[in-house]
């Protein structure tokens, strides 16, 4: 035992929750959302219940305690992932909102017409819209780095592609359709050889595996807190400082200015720059609590959780009829996509569902990897630091009903 | 398990009675639904006096979307292009005999959106589904 | 008696807290950001408790529930300030951020060189700076129109300047430094003689009176929930639906697609193509629980009782010593910001805190009104709902207390 | 009410030793706290061996940053540039004699900011003082 899972699940209330007439709820759809622990819920509801304030700006004791916790937050959550500097946590909605700043700012002033950008064809939409947005507007190219049967990169394509000399690579840490983990660190150190900046999406990656971003030496990392446990409405942009330093802001507004006149103003330092507005302060806290939950456990014993389940499932699927896997490598998270012959995603989902087991169906925003296999959709189970391997034995007999009533 | 696959739509699904493609039509329209990539086409033919006298569906979608479709088409085979208006979400849902959440409607309405946009423009149903 | 006051407050966790050995919280900062009453954290809770789940793109019964729940809220939103069309209401961050949306996208599409931007002198920040970073990119020119001593915009100025044929027209519907209600529903019948589209910041008013988007004509109206007794991180851009539809997306990324390619992308409708990544939903759960909880006690009462408080205020300080108000016009909201002869605002502030009571000291985000009046800052009390009599009382002895200690 | 404004404090904002202008100064520095727009410039006047003569703060703000400032100059005046490095958040908060919170902490440390950012470069306080 890594750790007391039963412990664990108690402090998630939702898991209690009897889904459908006699069914518990099997929750096998955290890489779209994990589900919250009590603590991270306490930690916003004492924040707004005896702190509550506008921050920065305000001298009030509910103002200086705000502040303290919002900026306290900043501190965790860069350690969390081990930046340098606290400044160099820029607070946004989502991982889409982090990528988003970084194609707006600092890709609309440093990339030109004609420069090239490296993606991967096993891209969420949210690393790949961004960037087909600036390269219409800047005429710059994109290429991609095609992804094998077995659901892994082409290395070799990768560093063919790094000849041609990309401005920016930008890719996944770890795929939310095919489970599988990019190796990171060569990546960056080959794009770094050829003098591109690196963006790593870790909306997979942080909540599932210690990261350690001063040592991958990305340069802009981003992730999202509702897939950690964290609440929803909270993103995190992690950039190098020097890059954030000589990038132009985002949004602007209140509390990203030094100075403001009729006709100009003047930008604030970091990270205060890319943060205009009142930020999701209470959010920011919650995911502090959060950062707090999962290093409690510790990431290394949420890695070999998952890693366990992941094998159970496989083991266990490879019983199912009329069932394909895909992405069978074993570099992996605990994500498991695949299609049954003849049966729509929906149905699958939709019969499982009524057996009380969660997972989604769909091209996970995942469409250019989903039309390379050929396929509109698949089904997809994932798995999180509260899952037993009972849920997984719940996964396979609703999906011995779904062969039943599809035969 | 409760009853959500009804054998109809099951059945529906797996034999549907409209699905094909109609050389000659007089009207074609498509839409996809872009939670899933489920995508439906309609051809229409109607006559003189603009009541459909043929009607299929291709494409490709999940149970739900197939037997909607399937039994939509066998509605309107027979009558005036106008009656297809007085169609509604509740007239799609009585068909399936189920009740669906709103994810799942989308999937149940995909091919009554197709038919009315194709014959009223696009954005008719929407305003229809979700208007304040 | 317009509703029962100390049911009101016990609503409120945080006003029971003694926030200064000895005393107890007098919050009269509600202009930055409002307390928050309990309904609202229930809210937010019990969907993290029972039905948290990422939404649009899953058929298990908790996405299933989750969507409602976000669309439900968006439609309780929309008819909160008489919107014809739930896709007519675009969720965001905050106020600054849906500001810079239509500056963003709709600016970037429709205003060309030469074209003109009237703001006024009164602006917060976010109205101005996002205006300002779009006429550098774009070559555009801003005017302004000026606030007269008494705190009131001058529509003579306003008149000459839609003469000049400007294309947009942004204004606060309430001043968060004078309190000053601006006439907004005149002011966009004659922008619209002149063909000008216009933005109504309404950060302001929203939470104060019944806002009727509809009835003003108001081509673009933002908001932000932390103000209207809801959650941090959630805000609302309201647009009329055929000017969202000719208007490109803004951020790129799930969910705002219908359709993704590795080189291109077809953008969803309305209101999901401007809402792109998991969006914040326990916050849009939590802000339609601030509109219950507005409607519930009504828009008309809350105005009334402000507009009570702010006169009792006016009184009272009259009699204080060195003490000179900001803009005393009598359209108002409960918004009062003043100086104190010699004394630096933080240190009003700071006094003020000692015994309980709580105001901001500041620019309040709108330097160059400040600039314009010849101050760097002003201290500035603000009042709602939940505020008493006594609490005016309390900021008046404070303030002889700032006598006391500078005189 | 508590202690909070301790008659030192009140009394170096009402009658500051050390503020004013140095005309022939070696070094002027200033800058302002974004978050109430107060302002300070810093005048010093070093000898051959780089020692502190003479100093003089102006511009305008709240108790706590005059006050700061005020005290801050009175240590510097007689010690070597070099000896700027070593005064940190600790030394302007004890020589106050209050705690302070995150927002009335920058009106504290806005003198020696602008000190520190004009003698060694901008950003190296900040560096100081936000590192993880
Ligand atoms: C008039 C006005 N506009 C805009 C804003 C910005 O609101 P937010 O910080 O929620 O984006 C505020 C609040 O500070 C305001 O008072
Ligand atoms: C790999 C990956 N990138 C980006 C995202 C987008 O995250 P969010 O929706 O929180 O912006 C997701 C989650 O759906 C993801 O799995």
């Amino acid at each position: 035992m890594l750790y007391d899972l039963e412990k664990i699940r108690a402090d998630f209330p939702i898991l209690n929750r009897e889904i459908r007439k006699g069914y518990s709820l099997a929750y096998l759809d955290s890489t779209a959302t994990a589900q919250k622990p009590q603590q991270v819920i306490n930690a916003m509801n004492e924040y707004y219940q005896f702190h509550n304030a506008n921050i920065h700006r305000g001298v009030h004791t509910l103002a200086e305690e705000a502040t303290a916790m919002y900026e306290d937050a900043r501190d965790k959550i860069g350690r969390f992932i081990q930046a340098k500097y606290a400044r160099e946590i820029i607070f946004t909605r989502n991982t889409t909102e982090s990528i988003n700043l970084v194609a707006k700012s600092w890709g609309r002033k440093f990339l030109k017409p004609g420069d090239l950008i490296i993606l991967t064809e096993m891209e969420h939409h949210s690393n790949l819209v961004p960037w087909q947005m600036l390269a219409d507007e800047n005429s710059l190219r994109l290429e991609f780095v095609s992804v094998n049967e077995d659901g892994v990169l082409a290395l070799e394509v990768y560093k063919k592609l790094l000849d041609l000399n990309p401005k920016l690579v930008a890719f996944s840490h770890m795929s939310n359709v095919l489970g599988t983990i990019n190796p990171a660190k060569e990546m960056i150190i080959d794009a770094h050889k050829v003098g591109a900046i690196v963006l790593v999406d870790g909306a997979q990656s942080v909540p599932h595996f210690a990261v350690d971003v001063q040592d991958l030496d990305a340069d802009f990392y981003a992730f999202s807190a509702h897939k950690m446990v964290g609440p929803t409405g909270f993103g995190v942009l992690y950039g190098k400082e020097a890059i954030l330093d000589a990038t132009p802001p985002f949004i602007g507004g209140g509390d990203m200015i030094k100075k403001v006149e009729l006709h100009s103003f003047k930008p604030n330092d970091l990270p205060h720059k890319f943060e205009a507005g009142t930020p999701a302060i209470a959010e920011a806290i919650g995911t502090a609590a959060a950062v707090d939950y999962l290093q409690a456990i510790g990431m290394e014993n949420i890695a070999r959780h998952e890693h366990e389940l992941v094998h159970y499932a496989f083991n266990k699927l490879s019983s199912v009829e009329n069932l394909k896997i895909f992405g069978k490598n074993n570099n992996r998270g605990g994500v498991i996509s695949f299609e049954m012959a003849n049966v729509h995603p929906h149905d699958v989902a939709q019969i499982l569902d009524s057996v009380g087991v969660a997972v989604r169906a769909g091209h996970h925003c995942a469409m250019p990897l989903h039309e390379k296999f050929g396929i509109a959709a698949t089904t997809r189970a994932s798995f999180y630091l509260y899952n037993t391997t009972s849920e997984i034995d719940r996964l396979v007999e609703g999906l011995e009903i779904v062969n039943d009533i599809f035969s | 398990m409760d009853d959500f696959y009804r054998e109809l739509i099951v059945d529906r699904y797996k034999n549907p009675q409209n699905k094909g493609e109609l050389e000659n039509s007089n009207f074609s329209y498509e839409d996809e639904n872009p939670l899933c990539g489920d995508h439906i086409r309609i051809d229409l033919i109607t006559n003189d006096q603009n009541i459909i006298t043929d009607a299929k569906f291709s494409g490709h979608g999940c149970a739900i979307s197939q037997a909607s479709a399937d039994l939509l088409l066998e509605i309107v085979i027979g009558k005036p292009l106008e009656e297809v208006k007085s169609i509604s979400k509740e007239t799609i849902l009585e068909l399936l005999g189920i009740e669906l959440g709103p994810v799942r409607l989308k999937c149940a309405l995909l091919s009554l959106k197709v038919l009315k946009a194709g014959i009223y423009g696009v954005g008719d149903l929407d305003h229809e589904l979700k208007e304040i």
